[in-house]
């Protein structure tokens, strides 16, 4: 079988982002007529479990290889040997920093959490407390999304206050648990960021079950929940990336490498910022998963 | 030289039912009572209703999950899998519910049968594969966290076509009757299951051949008990009461989360620890569990009221979970 | 002779126990000085206190007349003290050499240890004490009487001025008996104090010189051996006048058959073995240590696998793979290594005793009748004499006598009409020892079937309608009891090693 | 009824350091060398020397972390704090070259110090304060997290300024040698590690008191040795077998990453009671360990090379521990 193999190595598996970002894959590898793989570790801090994929996906001799990279150097001695032997990587949700990838799709995670404060600041009126529920305290993605949102609040916005940052691991229990500490601590509190799917709907749970009326909460993703929660209003908007599209510019931008074409440097699938108000736009609507 | 914690019988029916030593106990609560000053004094919002009721739910799955490791810790075992197998009983009852749309009390059913189920496998490796409970049941942790992600298709399953779901946590039966005093029903769970454990070990067949088979096995072996059969009825026991707990956290967020459960088997061993249950086997409470579990919630609760950076937070809770395991055993040496 | 060690006015207290009131104890050079008591009399607590394992309340402990407190068992290894414990007290993963060098190892450079160098001097140790063992032996893998040697040996092997040993016989049989007391005579003539403590009578006359007795943590007195009749010595330790009684073998022609084995055979260690035993008939079987009596009855109860053998109870032929099958067509077990087999010592007395009978008081959501147990454990503990203060007493806090009564109670509580009964007064004093024997002869009478295993002959004869004897797997032949038979025609078939079956009587 | 695995001596230098009986372990490869072949039947790609050395590559660090967990198990203890300890003294190593600019060799003492002070600390906590072993180092586990994090700042600390660095896992002095076998360095250390904690355990002292206290530790102590300090040295010794995983890690990853090692101990500990050491104590070799690590590396290296979907990978890596440790018990039922 000449089937060409693209194996993608992502920063998570069973979180629905990444889920998201398997089923814009899977599309194009239907679309394409190519076989792919989807693998990616428990959380975002093994990155020597990731390598040991990548090493084990190279086994396989693809014909080309995704690649989100939890960190951008530990993978390098790898990423050469492949390139070197003539398999096109394509980096994907954050960028490899090197010359190694023919071409990476990404979301700016940064421009997008600067987009959330800009709501959060428009929502309570450019004053007062705000907290960040982050899911990671070291991944890029935790780091780009917290300091995005923190620095865009300090440099424009000098009356509204990050009082606390607290990490829940993306893990909803977690966060609801921390939600309702941070609501203790700060019962003047007007809003709170969630950084990612799981992060939001904690902070969503964690408002409802303290009872809190009031308070605007900014999420992240998408997700059954998390469109529940701002059709009813729990949640003012959140922040969308474009998984699906993510995946699937991927898959179709290793297949193009692989025929031996010419790739933009980068694949910017970009962000949104959704609310009640635009959720069911079709623009919006493609880009948000269940 | 330790003394041991055994189960003892008291006057009232309350203490009875938990079986604790007023005396030997209320010792027990001094670590809890020390960390609640110690937050009032530094957090002005610490104290508050609303904050001790967050306190008393954040310990309801973990105390429910201790609950059960304990069981099995008293046996002279251990269960890594409690944290997927409470996660896979969530998805069983979502699979049910929410899938096959079936009616409320067959979901949870359902996820109780399911969890015994599991928990007999494990217990039938130990008892009589005698495959060492670490193994057997580490085994079955990541077996379980496989089968979640398979049935549940790698997706949250949500609970909105089961009016009433997400009641069964967040509701408040106690806040009807008496509207200042609004404990959710996750936390009563977390009581009824504490009492009914406590019963089953102090006042059944079940329970006292848990203990010794803990103390010494073969002992209960040449007595003539078929110790395979009851230490595998304790792990399907255990399973079923991580089935509860599937429940409560699949109700809580109104959602089976597939992915979730991972590292949710050290806190509740903690737990059981700081509790002073001994992990050897043999000895152990309930309400000891109790307290180290709302120990845990308190500690992790206050850090946050307090504010302190996660990273101190985490370095704060290890020495606290030391200190307060030191703290236990000091007691029991003294009071021995 | 000098005087070695002196000990005066030891008070010792554990949580609950007053073990120790105002104790002493002194010893010279070159002399077998016996130490003995009833279970509980604190003996051991002493000597734990001079082995630096306790510390005393309250009291002096002096070594060649200067005051000493040892604080730690290498305190106390330097001033010469070798302690052989009650308890086996051995590494089951290590070999015999470095079991008996712990602590001690000779050494190369780099912290290496010189195993060549450690099972040689373990050889040499071996040697002259008599015994054939192997230095490289898993501890773990001998027998407790193996396991005792290592113990001695490794006590030996210190070159302690004074040698405490806390019941070394209990676990050996005779020729091993013999081979101790002659290294005992020779490390004595080269002037070491021994220190012996033991329950068995007949020893005292053979080796020791001096005798001091305690009962209930007090000193009574110290005589001499010669000089005092041995039933003073045990009135002194009981504190009122046993009476020896023997048994009388009944007429059992009457009696059905409750017990019958026939061609059990396991391995090397149960070869052919069939016998039956009569309801109200105690059946004693005797034989050297090793024999494989433990291994037959443990076979019989389904706690190890058979080969091949038919059981039959009461008639019946008996499918018995697991000791529940046994303890179902009542079958009760005692083992010899109670701690190990018989008893949850962090239990209570109550608990314990329940333990084969709990189905009984259960309910039918299996709720315990925890009335009725106590009343059926306070019960035994009346008729049996148990010495406790209440029946939630953990059973690891009771003496070895009063730990034996417990497990005898929980068969009874099981309503068995089978016992087997594994070395019943091993470690137990003459007091209980005696109790222990009318218990069973009662037994008898009530019409149960008794099994008893003991490597004590006298204890045997006295006990026994009928003694099976056996040798290396092998039933060698069965004897009458009480005075017809004398330990030399035990010995003789417990020697034989070919088998013929000699059937006298019955 | 199970027979004991004890370090015997043999005839060969090679099997003699490594404290094996041939006969008796070259039984417990079978399931290796299963995992093997069937991987080798049903993908072609699974037998090339470049993925057999990923294998071992990424048997490496678990491997030399299991060895720590060994010395630490055969005392009858536990240790879950390797992963997070690994982190930390890799971030050490991180702040002593890039923060301080100090030369390599003493970057890499400073990590080994680390390692061993914060066994020491595990160590005490255990062998003066009585602690129970897993309570002990679940605290340091979190204790560890926490520091690591706020020494590096939360950041991964990279050694790009430290030539030479990632050479020390990364490069291959073998494939220098004989080029057809460019063996990485970090797996050359992992072997080095594995021989020198074997000498170390069948052949000095220490060694020999770590069986001793794991088999009964109270013997030891009535036999005059200070059974506190010498647990204490192996608690420090296996701290220091965790900074070399610290520096192996940090050398793949030319980074310390300060989040990493939660989840490793499980992995490690799996390792060793594959591998056939008694959790119980006083028994236990380093060979069985490096295979125990082999097994796993195999089986998670092989279903990836498979592409069996990644949910199923774990429930048949669950599995398959279950498996493994089965057969390992029936085979020392038998050879007993
Ligand atoms: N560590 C301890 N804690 C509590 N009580 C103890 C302890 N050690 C001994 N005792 C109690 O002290 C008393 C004396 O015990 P000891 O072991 O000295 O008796 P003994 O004379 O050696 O008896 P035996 O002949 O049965 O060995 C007993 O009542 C025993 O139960
Ligand atoms: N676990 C074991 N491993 C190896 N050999 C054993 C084991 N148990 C018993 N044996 C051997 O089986 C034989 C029979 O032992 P058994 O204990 O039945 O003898 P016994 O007559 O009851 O003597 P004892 O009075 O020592 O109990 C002995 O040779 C003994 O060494
Ligand atoms: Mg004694
Ligand atoms: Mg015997």
């Amino acid at each position: 079988e000449d089937q060409i193999y693209i194996p993608l190595i992502s920063k998570g598996f069973q979180h629905q982002f990444w889920q998201a970002v398997k089923t814009g894959a899977d599309q194009a590898a239907a679309e394409f007529g190519v076989r792919i793989t989807f693998e990616g570790p428990d959380n975002e801090t093994v990155v020597d479990r990731q390598i040991d994929m990548l090493a084990a996906a190279l086994a396989n001799k693809p014909q080309a290889i995704g690649f989100a990279a939890l960190d951008s150097q530990a993978a390098i001695p790898l990423l050469r040997q492949a390139s070197e032997a003539g398999i096109p990587i394509v980096a994907f949700d954050s960028g490899v920093d090197s010359d190694i990838p023919v071409s990476t799709t990404t979301t700016n995670n940064r421009a997008a959490a600067s987009l959330a404060a800009d709501k959060m600041a428009k929502l309570i009126g450019g004053k007062g407390n705000v907290a960040v529920v982050a899911h990671d305290q070291t991944s890029r993605t935790g780091i780009d999304r917290r300091d995005g949102f923190i620095e865009r609040i300090q440099s424009n916005y000098p009356s509204i206050n990050v009082v606390t940052i607290q990490y829940g691991a993306g893990d909803q229990l977690k966060s609801t648990e921390l939600t309702k500490a941070i609501l203790t601590a700060n019962p003047d509190l007007a809003g709170i960021f969630g950084t990612n799917e799981g992060s939001a709907n904690g902070v969503v749970n964690g408002v409802r079950e303290m009872n809190r009326r009031g308070l605007v909460v900014i999420g992240y993703d998408s997700g059954k929940a998390q469109k529940d929660a701002i059709r009813n209003g729990l949640m003012a908007g959140a922040i969308t990336q474009n998984p699906v599209g993510i995946g699937y510019e991927t898959v179709k931008a290793a297949v193009f490498a692989v025929k031996g074409k010419t790739l933009p440097l980068t694949i910017d699938t970009g962000f949104y910022y959704y609310d009640a108000t635009n959720i069911d736009d079709p623009e919006i609507a493609a880009v948000l998963y269940d | 030289m330790t003394a041991s914690v055994k189960p003892e019988y008291h006057k009232t029916l309350f203490f009875r039912l938990l079986g604790i030593g007023i005396h030997q106990k209320l010792l027990a609560f001094a670590s809890l009572i020390i960390l609640l000053i110690i937050f009032s004094v530094t957090s002005p919002n610490f104290m508050q209703t609303s904050n001790m009721i967050a306190i008393l739910q954040a310990a309801s799955v973990n105390g429910v999950l201790a609950i059960a490791v304990t069981l099995v810790i008293i046996t002279g075992g251990i269960d890594l899998s409690v944290g997927t197998l409470m996660t896979f009983c969530a998805v069983i009852a979502g699979v049910v519910l929410t899938y096959w749309g079936m009616p409320l009390p067959l979901g949870i059913l359902a996820a109780l049968l399911a969890g015994a189920l599991c928990g007999l496998c494990s217990g039938t490796f130990v008892a009589k594969m005698h495959i060492p409970p670490f193994i057997a049941t580490l085994g079955m942790m990541l077996i379980l966290k496989g089968l979640s992600l398979v049935i549940s298709g790698t997706r949250p399953i949500y609970f909105n076509d089961t009016p009433g779901f997400d009641q069964i946590a967040r509701g408040s039966v106690i806040g009807e009757l008496i509207p200042s005093l609004p404990i959710p029903n996750g936390v009563l769970i977390l009581f009824i299951v504490a009492i009914t454990a406590s019963y089953i070990l102090n006042r059944t067949i079940l329970g006292r051949y848990a203990f010794a088979i803990g103390s010494n096995e073969e002992a209960v072996r040449l007595s003539g008990v078929n110790t395979a059969r009851w230490k595998m009825t304790i792990y399907a026991l255990a399973g079923s009461i991580c089935g509860i707990a599937g429940i409560l956290i699949a109700s809580r967020l109104n959602s089976a989360q597939p992915a979730l459960g991972l590292g949710y088997e050290l806190e509740a061993i903690a737990a059981v620890v700081i509790g002073g249950t001994s992990l050897s086997g043999g000895r152990g409470t309930i309400v000891g569990t109790l307290i180290g579990a709302l120990i845990i919630a308190t500690l992790t609760n206050g850090l946050r009221v307090l504010a302190v950076a996660q990273e101190w937070q985490t370095i704060v809770t290890g020495a606290i979970i030391i200190l307060a395991v030191y703290a236990d055993m000091l007691r029991r040496k003294n009071t021995a | 002779m000098p005087i070695i060690i002196e000990m005066t006015g030891v008070e010792k207290k554990f949580p609950g126990v007053h073990a120790l009131k105002g104790a002493q104890f002194e010893l010279q050079a070159g002399e077998v000085h016996a130490l003995m008591g009833e279970n509980g009399a604190g003996k051991s607590t002493l000597m734990k206190i001079l082995a630096g394992i306790y510390q005393p309340d309250r009291g002096d402990v002096r070594i060649y007349h200067t005051k000493v407190s040892p604080h730690s068992p290498r305190d106390a290894q330097q001033l010469g003290i070798g302690f052989i414990h009650q308890e086996l007290c051995l590494m089951d993963d290590l070999t015999a050499a470095q079991n008996i060098f712990i602590g001690r190892e000779p050494r190369l450079s780099f912290g290496r240890v010189d195993e060549t160098a450690l099972n040689r001097q373990a050889i040499d140790i071996f040697a002259s004490m008599n015994v054939d063992l192997n230095p490289r032996s898993l501890v773990g893998h001998l027998t407790i009487a193996k396991q005792q040697m290592i113990e001695i040996a490794k006590a030996l092997s210190f070159k302690p001025r004074v040698l405490i040993m806390d019941e070394p016989t209990a676990a050996l049989n005779d020729a091993e008996i013999a081979e101790l007391f002659m290294t005992i005579r020779r490390l004595k003539s080269e002037g070491v104090g021994i220190i012996y403590i033991s329950h068995k009578m007949d020893e005292l006359k053979q080796i020791a010189d001096r005798v001091t007795v305690m009962r209930d943590g007090e000193y009574v007195a110290t005589v001499g051996v010669k000089e005092t009749p041995v039933s003073t010595i045990i009135a002194m330790m009981v504190g009122r006048k046993l009476t020896a009684t023997s048994t009388e073998t009944p007429d059992l022609s009457e009696a059905t058959t409750a017990l019958e084995v026939i061609g059990l055979n396991r391995g090397q260690h149960i070869r052919d073995i069939s016998f039956s035993l009569k309801k109200g008939e105690i059946l004693g079987f005797a034989g050297l240590m090793g024999a494989g009596r433990t291994e037959v009855v443990r076979a019989i109860f389904g706690a190890d696998r058979k080969d091949s053998g038919e059981i039959r109870v009461h008639g019946t032929p008996c499918i018995i793979d697991k000791p529940v099958d046994a303890v179902r067509l009542g079958i009760g077990y005692l083992s010899e290594d109670r701690k190990r087999f018989g008893l949850a010592t962090g239990m209570s007395i109550r608990d314990n005793i329940a333990l084969a009978s709990l189905n009984r008081f259960s309910g039918k959501i299996g709720q315990l009748d925890e009335d009725g147990i106590r009343g059926a454990a306070r019960s035994f503990i009346c008729t049996q004499a148990i010495r406790t203060p209440s029946d939630q007493q953990e059973v690891r806090l009771l003496s070895g006598g009063n730990q034996q009564k417990v497990v005898i109670a929980k068969w009874l509580l099981a309503d068995c009409d089978i016992l087997i009964f594994d070395e019943p007064t091993r470690g137990i004093d003459i007091g209980a020892k005696s109790e222990i024997y009318a218990l069973l002869d009662q037994l008898a009478k009530d019409g149960k079937a008794i099994i008893v295993i003991s490597s004590e002959l006298p204890e045997i004869i006295r006990l026994s309608h009928r003694i099976a004897v056996m040798c290396e797997g092998r039933l060698t032949g069965i004897l009458p009891g009480g005075t017809n038979t004398s330990q030399k025609d035990i010995m003789q078939l417990a020697t034989q090693t070919n088998a013929i079956m000699h059937t006298i009587g019955n």
